[in-house]
């Protein structure tokens, strides 16, 4: 976390880390609408039906993509209404302490190695900090607030039920969270995610081979993380209406949304950085691939695309997995996280450190 | 950055613990003050480690931390036990270790 | 292994009590817990018997002595040992207990493994206390005795053991605190005079420049504690209501051990460390126990409870005993007195231990004390009445028994001090046939009428077992007074001859030598 | 120079954060401050470099510890009226007087009895190994307490809070 | 060696019959009168022995009792002319006394245990006579007190007996509480208790000193309070009477010859003590005289055979301790020889009377006897004469003995010697009555047992017959000198004892008179007198009583109700002694219970225990348990000290 100073000049510094603030902020402001668009139209491909096609302006629908926008524009200006009772103040904290965490998990994502401008080498992480791992749990930990607070402030019994639900949930599944992280940071020997991923440069060292089972703990918190669906109890319609947001309206609601994709794509993100190796190609190792491309810069960029390659197929997994699994039942769900993710993660912890320990 | 800045950080951040203990009628708050308290000691404890180059400081924050969760695990129960019991948690109504 | 056992034989009859107890306590059965506690006793008597038959009686000095280093910085030693004095009363405790044991053998008590491994712990303290010469573990002794005795009364006791116990305890803590004081102030004083700390009573005996005023007050403190043992007259209260509450066998032995402690402890204590007080007080001291005497003769004349008479005359018999201890005559104390003081105390214990074991057995099968509830059961019971007869007249004092030995001695002693002295104290003979008597004649004689007394079944022969030994050692004592005199004579003679600056010499005849002890010198006395 | 404004801003907030725990009527709102009071506690650890201490205090404190308190006062669902403490008497006021003027002066004669220097962040490169290394060498037995003890605690509480049957 | 024999054999038998208990009464009857019987036979050569002129005592150590300090006691004994006289009786008349109880105690189940009292007793009572120090004595002395308690008490079913007995043994000890103290005077004045030591320290005394007189006197008066007690003199007398609830013949052996002259062998013994002690001896005489004249009166009017007999003996005793009075402990013992035989014999014959009417003691029933029981009424006639003087047997010679050495004491002789004379008159009174209400006149007693009247069987008449032989020929041993010359024969026992019974030379001024020659008519006139006198009154009570309770003198008796009245009841001086001693002593053994006891001493330390309670009380109030009471003061508290640390 410790803001490491670069070797650069202040000024050069500055400007950097205000660029990389800029370009994390775009791409988490992108993601929504993206998702929005693929959350329709992936399903319908599923269902062997056409997803949205009326949208566009003259005859150029492009698949629907302007669902997107439309979306995006009815979200921001429909009316709000904040119920009577409720305690104003927090009510409007709410949709704010669920957005600002995923941002920073965002912006604590290595892009690439570093690029080189005017000769300085500004490193492609928007926030600069040696234990990655430790941010990015606390973050997570922070989302929780947002879901309780907002539950809570709509006085209304169902959200507040529906926001213990979710925020026991985020909580009972933090713990495998990290402990699935653990034998990755063992394995490479390092918290910050940059060191993560030099160290996969051959698609062997990938996360997945070496600690499969970490991967699969962290597969299924990741959904329960975001409240995605086998495990949204909290927005489960039949029995919740929509969950902890449900009083809230159009530009509040667009900001729990905003929030959950963020989220989700800042842990694709963390899921294809440790278990995909990140910006490298499988069976390109990075040397090969800047004297391909002829410039570091260049090369970065190529991995930069990678790594969102990586990220968008999770994200699709996301998707995909949301029309094919049925949700769980709130025992089952708590059994799930404590009974068996637990001691299992631990399990993985104490084999990886026991492996690790036999072969040096 | 002097360290008399963090120390005296640490006493003001006491102080309200202290009178938050002593004044406020609900055992939540209480509870809350006796956490402000233990920060204010945490801080005391990292500036000191700092300070003196020796990490034990850092150690001891871990340690007080866990404490920390044990008692508000605890005390939260209670209050839970308490407000069951007697439908509510103000200070007054709970007499009964009169001498 | 000779030499062995006799240079450790009396740390083995203090102890051994001590770990049968701690093993009948924990024996898987009830029978086999009897049968260990029964052994371990008999055991201790006879190791008792051993010192008995190797004890020297010609030396005054101090035998059989086992000397550890406890806490030398504080000067705390182990040192225990026998002499004249504490020999006679060793005996009689290992002797009375293996008979307490045998009365319990078909009491259906409650928790009785308890109840046993108590008695032995009780026994372990009364042992200690008297061979103890070092005042800190005659103090730890004095208090081990107590505690026991507490539990006895307390659990197994009559109907308000509860009130009786907590007076029992709370009067003789009263007494040990303050002798405690008086311990600590001695302890000093000796510093100041050697030079070195010491406990252990050898150095203390050679303290000379103590004030009459310091003297006079640690005299007191030490009677005091001992005086409400014993129980002096108006210190007697708890006595009765010990009595009545505790079971048969919890008042033989504190009527038969527990108060000579009282005796002993004046005798060891209070007379040889502080001479010049005695002087002093002693005429107090002669007035209380006659005073004790014809009080307690006059208070068991009235009992309607047969314990409690037995128990007043108790304090009667130890009143004699009192003032036959501290009769002095410009310096020097009688020897006559003493040794019938000293002989008083053996025949207490036994004819009191047998009355009250005789009061236990009719109490055992018609469940009340009151007299008027008897009369001539000796021609249902005639063993029991034979038996009553011979510890009646034991206690009265009747010559051909012990108690007209020690009673005469002491007043032949108390008459040469004093003639009207002597005269008051002897009215407590004529009182004590009458309230004796009295005691038979309600039980035993008169018609026998009431239909439960027909029922009473004689004595079994585990009483016999006991209760015949007992009655004829009150016959021997009265007879072969002699044969129990010898060994503590030349002890008493020393006591008596140089009561103001006594020293005890420490003897090694035929146990190994024992290292030096801190000041004592060696030489055998005469 | 950079320093100093990050220290004052952070200890501003925090004063301000801790003082609306204590006086505020709310107790969500007292939940909330308290968080971001320790957050930005967090904050003065990390800008002194103990990363580590830092990211325990964010995940355990804020994340778990609050929640937990947040989740008692959801649960209770304790009416705002009610918790509204009576006018304080004067003796209160009195208290509270003597008790500042006293941690105030106890807190002045500490202070000025030091004799120190600056408080440098040793911006160690990698602090959370080095913790490691010393908790799990010479530290290892109070760790183990320290878990048994809040095993204990959970045990605990869970009974403490368990509906009776 | 004989002495121990004399010894042991009582011992054995007492054991034998006590622990084993033989079922079969004649085997427990035969051991027991081999005990005494051997014990007599062995004593025998030990007095032939002692006939001899120059035949001094000789004194048996058999162990050291008692070491302590500079006390030495043996249980050593002494055989001299006096105990080996004291000897012949106890042993003698025991076995006749115990051949006699075989008959009498035949319907009891079990006599075993009533055997091996008598045994034990006579044990008790050699011991007494021939301990040779004071303590030795003193043992015999309160065995003696228990046998006659367990003995009196022997039908304890009966619950009067068993009172009696208790009575009998507290005031024995009232007595002997004073010869302890007589005991203690001894030692603390000459550092010894043996006899033989006391005797040479005292005849090696030239002159009397003021302070060893006194010391003396009072000696010689705490001993004689002892011998009260035994020998039921004038205050202690009370238990005698009632004694009489014993078998008889425990009363004949034990209330007649032996224990109640313990006190009279005693005062012999220690002669060279009273000696030098006139004013205790004028002390003794008169009491002697008073009880021998309070008990006859009583006699006079007593209905029950035991209790005249009983007050008989009292009176009798009064004259032996009235003859140790007057200086003379020879005849002292002489009458007490003559009356151990009589009074025995009276005693066995009102046995076989009570035998023969099945237990009853009652005069008024009795009456006519003559031709049931003709061999008692004969040996009973035998007895009646010698005690009242009949010139020829033996209770002449000693009484007139005693009479004549009373008379001639100087200065007061003549009060005692009328006391004497007026005692004989009342003996002889209420013997002839005795002897008239029972075997004379018309038989009384209902048809039942008068059908039953048989004569006892020879066990129990023998000893009588050979009792009466004793008693008519044993007189003769002690013949006055004047008579002697008459019938040319010669007093054989004074001078027999003379050897044991000197005056010290340091008494030898004051007991002068002991050797002065008087003239023999006054000797003549004084016995003369005394017997008409004895006489007269035996015809006048013969003339009353010859046929029992006639109408006569039932007027007799109201004409003098109230004096009828006060010796019937004893001059009530048994509710007398419970008024003034035994009831105030009840009440303040009562008080002292009640008051101090739980009074005083519970009550203080009850109080001192409530005030504990309520200090504790008042400390615990501002315990309020409202939490933040407790938090506030805690935290002032901690700061206060942190301040006060750091100022």
């Amino acid at each position: 976390m410790g803001l490491t100073s670069s070797e650069l000049p202040f000024i050069v510094d500055l400007i950097a880390t205000l660029s990389k603030i800029v370009v994390v902020f775009l791409i988490g402001l992108n993601v929504p609408p993206i998702m929005l668009w693929v959350e329709r139209r992936v399903p319908a491909l599923m269902q062997r039906r056409r997803g949205p096609n009326r949208v566009g302006f003259f005859k150029w629908r492009l698949w629907g993509l302007f669902q997107a926008v439309a979306d995006a524009i009815k979200l921001i200006f429909k009316e709000e209404a904040v119920p009577a009772m409720a305690n104003k103040w927090f009510f409007h904290l709410g949709p704010v302490f669920s957005v600002f965490p995923a941002f920073l998990v965002l912006s604590a994502m290595p892009f690439g190695e570093y690029i080189e401008v005017m000769g300085y080498q500004i490193s492609l992480v928007a926030v600069q900090v040696n234990v990655g791992f430790l941010f990015i749990l606390a973050m997570a930990g922070m989302a929780i607030y947002g879901v309780a607070l907002s539950g809570w402030a709509s006085t209304s019994k169902y959200t507040l039920l529906g926001a213990l639900r979710a925020s026991a949930q985020m909580i009972s599944y933090e713990i495998p969270l990290g402990l699935s992280l653990i034998p990755i940071a063992l394995v490479y020997n390092s918290l910050d995610l940059t060191e993560i991923v030099k160290g996969q440069s051959h698609f062997w060292q990938w996360g997945i081979f070496l600690s499969p089972l970490s991967f699969i703990i962290f597969l299924v918190c990741m959904f329960a993380e975001t409240n995605r669906t086998p495990f949204d109890l909290a927005e489960a319609e039949s029995e919740l209406v929509v969950g902890f947001h449900t009083e809230y309206g159009s530009t509040k609601f667009a900001a729990f949304f905003l929030g959950e994709y963020v989220s989700m794509f800042a842990l694709s993100l963390l899921c294809s950085i440790l278990f995909f190796g990140g910006w490298h190609l499988p069976l390109l190792s990075r040397e090969n691939l800047i004297n391909l491309t002829g410039s570091v810069n260049l090369a970065a960029l190529v991995g930069v695309g990678v790594l969102f390659l990586k990220a968008a197929f999770f994200m699709f997994l996301y998707v995909w997995v949301r029309w094919t699994v049925p949700r769980f039942r709130y025992d089952q769900l708590m059994k799930l996280g404590w009974k068996f993710l637990l001691p299992l993660g631990l399990a993985n912890i104490a084999v990886t450190a026991g492996i690790l320990a036999l072969n040096f | 950055m002097p360290i008399e800045y963090y120390f005296s950080l640490a006493l003001v951040m006491f102080l309200c613990g202290v009178c938050g203990v002593l004044f406020r009628r609900n055992i939540l708050f209480v509870l809350m003050s006796i956490e402000l308290m233990l920060n204010a000691v945490n801080l005391v404890f990292v500036s000191g480690s700092t300070f003196l180059k020796n990490l034990d400081g850092q150690i001891m924050v871990f340690f007080v931390i866990t404490v920390a969760a044990c008692e508000a695990a605890v005390g939260l129960a209670m209050v839970i036990a308490l407000f069951r019991r007697y439908g509510t948690i103000k200070s007054e109504f709970f007499r009964i270790l009169r001498g | 292994m000779f030499a062995w056992i006799n240079s450790s034989i009396v740390s083995i009859i203090i102890f051994l009590p001590l770990i049968v107890a701690v093993l009948a306590l924990f024996s898987p059965s009830v029978r086999l817990s009897k049968w260990i506690a029964l052994g371990g006793s008999l055991v201790t008597f006879i190791a008792s018997l051993h010192i008995w038959f190797h004890f020297d009686a010609k030396s005054s000095a101090l035998q059989f002595v086992e000397v550890y280093d406890w806490l030398p910085s504080m000067g705390i030693k182990y040192l225990v040992g026998v002499d004249g004095l504490n020999l006679l009363l060793v005996m009689l405790t290992s002797f009375l207990t293996p008979c307490v044991l045998v009365s319990l053998w078909e009491s259906k008590v409650t928790y009785i493994k308890p109840f046993l491994s108590l008695l032995l712990v009780l026994e372990t303290g009364m042992i200690g206390a008297l061979v103890a010469f070092d005042l800190v573990f005659f103090y730890v002794f004095w208090e081990v005795m107590l505690i026991p005795m507490y539990f006895i009364i307390g659990i197994w006791g009559g109907s308000n053991k509860i009130y009786a116990t907590t007076k029992f305890v709370l009067y003789t803590v009263f007494g040990s605190l303050l002798m405690l004081v008086a311990a600590i102030v001695l302890y000093l004083v000796h510093y100041e005079e050697h030079g070195f700390y010491s406990t252990s009573l050898l150095d203390l005996y050679k303290i000379t420049q103590m004030g009459l005023s310091t003297q006079s007050y640690l005299f007191l403190a030490f009677s005091l504690a001992f005086a409400i043992k014993v129980p002096l007259w108006p210190f007697h209260t708890w006595l009765p209501h010990a009595h009545t509450e505790a079971p048969t066998s919890g008042s033989v032995i504190l009527a038969g051990i527990l108060l000579k402690m009282g005796t002993y402890g004046f005798l060891r204590f209070a007379l040889p460390l502080f001479p010049d007080a005695l002087v002093r007080y002693s005429p107090l001291l002669m007035t209380l126990g006659i005073v004790g005497i014809v009080y307690g003769a006059l208070m068991a004349w009235m009992q309607k409870d047969a314990k409690r008479l037995v128990a007043y005359s108790s304090v009667s018999h130890l009143g004699f005993v009192v003032i036959g201890s501290v009769v002095i005559l410009n310096g020097k104390l009688s020897e006559e007195a003493l040794t019938g003081a000293l002989y008083q105390m053996i025949n207490h214990g036994i004819s009191t231990g047998a009355l009250f074991f005789l009061v236990g057995m009719i109490y055992e099968r018609r469940h009340t004390r009151i007299l008027s509830e008897f009369g001539g059961i000796s021609a249902v019971m005639p063993w029991f009445a034979v038996c009553l007869m011979v510890a009646t007249l034991g206690s009265v004092g009747l010559p051909g028994t012990g108690g007209f030995v020690g009673e005469f001695l002491i007043l032949l002693g108390v008459f040469k001090f004093s003639p009207l002295a002597g005269i008051l104290a002897s009215t407590g003979v004529v009182l004590g046939a009458i309230y004796m008597l009295n005691l038979c004649l309600s039980i035993l004689f008169g018609p026998l009428d009431k239909e439960e007394n027909k029922k009473l079944t004689d004595m079994t022969f585990l009483e016999k077992t006991y209760m015949v030994p007992l009655s004829v050692l009150v016959i021997l004592m009265g007879v072969f007074p002699n044969f129990f005199l010898d060994k503590t004579r030349a002890s008493l003679h020393h006591l008596a001859e140089h009561v103001s600056e006594y020293r005890l010499m420490v003897s090694h005849h035929d146990s190994e030598p024992v290292h030096e002890v801190a000041g004592a010198s060696d030489t055998k006395n005469k | 120079m950079s320093d100093q404004l990050v220290f004052w801003g952070l200890a501003g907030f925090i004063t301000l954060s801790s003082v609306a725990v204590v006086t505020v009527r709310n107790p969500v709102t007292a939940a909330v401050a308290l968080v971001i009071n320790l957050f930005l506690l967090a904050g003065v650890y990390a800008f002194q470099g103990a990363d580590f201490v830092a990211a325990i205090q964010i995940i355990v404190y804020t994340g778990a510890i609050v929640v937990l308190f947040l989740f008692v006062i959801m649960i209770l669902n304790l009416d705002p009226e009610h918790l509204r403490s009576p006018r304080p008497r004067i003796w209160e006021h009195l208290v509270l007087g003597v008790v500042i003027a006293g941690f105030a002066y106890i807190g002045y004669r500490f202070l000025d009895s030091l004799d120190v220097g600056k408080v440098a962040s040793n911006r160690l490169p990698d602090n959370t190994y080095d913790v490691a290394m010393i908790l799990f060498s010479n530290y290892l037995w109070p760790f183990e307490i320290v878990s048994i003890l809040i095993l204990l605690a959970i045990v605990g509480s869970v009974a403490i809070a368990k509906k009776p049957k | 060696m004989l002495i121990w024999l004399v010894l042991l054999f009582p011992l054995v038998g007492a054991v034998w019959n006590g622990l084993l208990l033989p079922r079969h009464k004649l085997l427990s009857h035969s051991i027991a009168v081999a005990g005494v019987g051997l014990s007599f036979l062995a004593a025998l050569p030990l007095f032939v022995s002692l006939l001899g002129e120059g035949a001094a005592g000789s004194v048996h150590l058999a162990f050291s009792w008692i070491q302590a300090g500079d006390l030495d006691i043996g249980m050593e004994f002494v055989v001299d002319r006096l105990s080996g006289v004291m000897l012949l009786i106890v042993t003698g008349i025991g076995s006749l006394i115990h051949i006699y109880a075989g008959g009498y105690m035949n319907e009891e189940k079990t006599t075993a245990r009533f055997f091996s009292y008598l045994n034990l007793f006579i044990f008790m009572m050699l011991l007494l006579v021939l301990g040779n120090n004071m303590l030795v004595m003193f043992i015999g002395w309160e065995g003696v007190g228990l046998c006659s308690y367990l003995l009196i008490g022997y039908w304890y079913t009966h619950k009067p007996n068993a009172v009696a007995g208790m009575k009998a043994f507290v005031v024995n000890r009232i007595g002997d509480f004073g010869f302890l103290i007589g005991i203690f005077l001894t030692y603390k004045m000459f550092g010894t208790l043996s006899f033989s030591q006391l005797h040479e320290v005292l005849a090696g005394q030239e002159s009397l000193s003021p302070a060893l007189t006194s010391g003396l006197t009072a000696i010689g008066i705490c001993l004689f309070i002892g011998a009260c007690g035994k020998s039921a003199q004038l205050p202690l007398y009370v238990w005698l009477p009632d004694a009489m609830a014993g078998p008889t013949p425990v009363s004949a052996l034990i209330h007649a010859a032996t224990m109640v002259t313990a006190g009279i062998y005693m005062m012999t013994r220690l002669h060279f003590i009273y000696y030098l002690a006139p004013s205790a001896l004028m002390l003794v005489a008169f009491v002697g005289g008073a009880t021998a004249l309070f008990a006859a009166t009583i006699a006079l009017v007593q209905n029950d055979i035991k209790k005249v007999l009983a007050y008989s003996t009292v009176s009798q005793l009064g004259y032996m301790v009235l003859a140790c009075g007057v200086g003379a402990f020879d005849a002292g013992v002489f009458h007490l020889l003559t009356h151990a035989c009589f009074k025995a014999l009276l005693f066995l014959g009102a046995g076989s009377v009570i035998v023969a009417l099945h237990h009853k003691q009652d005069m008024q029933e009795m009456g006519g006897l003559k031709k049931y029981l003709p061999i008692t009424h004969a040996v009973f006639l035998v007895a009646v004469l010698a005690i009242i003087g009949f010139p020829g047997l033996s209770g002449f010679f000693s009484k007139d003995e005693i009479l004549w050495r009373a008379f001639s004491f100087p200065g007061v002789g003549w009060v005692l010697w009328l006391m004497g004379l007026f005692a004989a008159m009342c003996t002889a009174f209420y013997m002839v009555r005795l002897l008239c209400l029972t075997f004379y006149g018309k038989n009384r007693s209902d048809e039942h047992t008068r059908h039953h009247l048989h004569e006892t069987s020879s066990v129990m008449w023998a000893p009588l017959v050979v009792l009466a032989f004793l008693s008519i020929f044993i007189g003769y041993l002690g013949i006055p000198p004047f008579l002697a010359e008459a019938f040319h024969g010669s007093n054989l026992f004074s001078p027999f004892l003379s050897s044991v019974i000197q005056v010290p030379p340091a008494g030898e001024v004051y007991w002068s008179f002991l050797h002065e020659h008087h003239s023999e008519a006054l000797e003549w006139s004084l016995m003369g007198a005394s017997t008409l006198l004895a006489l007269g009154s035996a015809s006048f009570a013969f003339i009353l009583y010859r046929n029992g309770p006639t109408p006569f003198l039932q007027e007799r008796k109201e004409a003098f109700a109230s004096v009828y009245r006060t010796l019937y009841n004893k001059y009530w001086v048994d509710e007398l002694y419970d008024r003034i001693i035994v009831r105030p002593l009840k009440e303040m053994s009562e008080f002292l219970w009640r008051v101090v006891d739980l009074g005083i001493i519970n009550g203080g330390l009850n109080v001192l225990g409530q005030s504990l309670m309520f200090l504790s009380g008042v400390t615990s109030f501002q315990m309020t348990g409202s939490l933040h009471r407790y938090a506030v003061v805690f935290i002032l508290g901690l700061m206060g000290l942190v301040v006060l640390v750091i100022v």
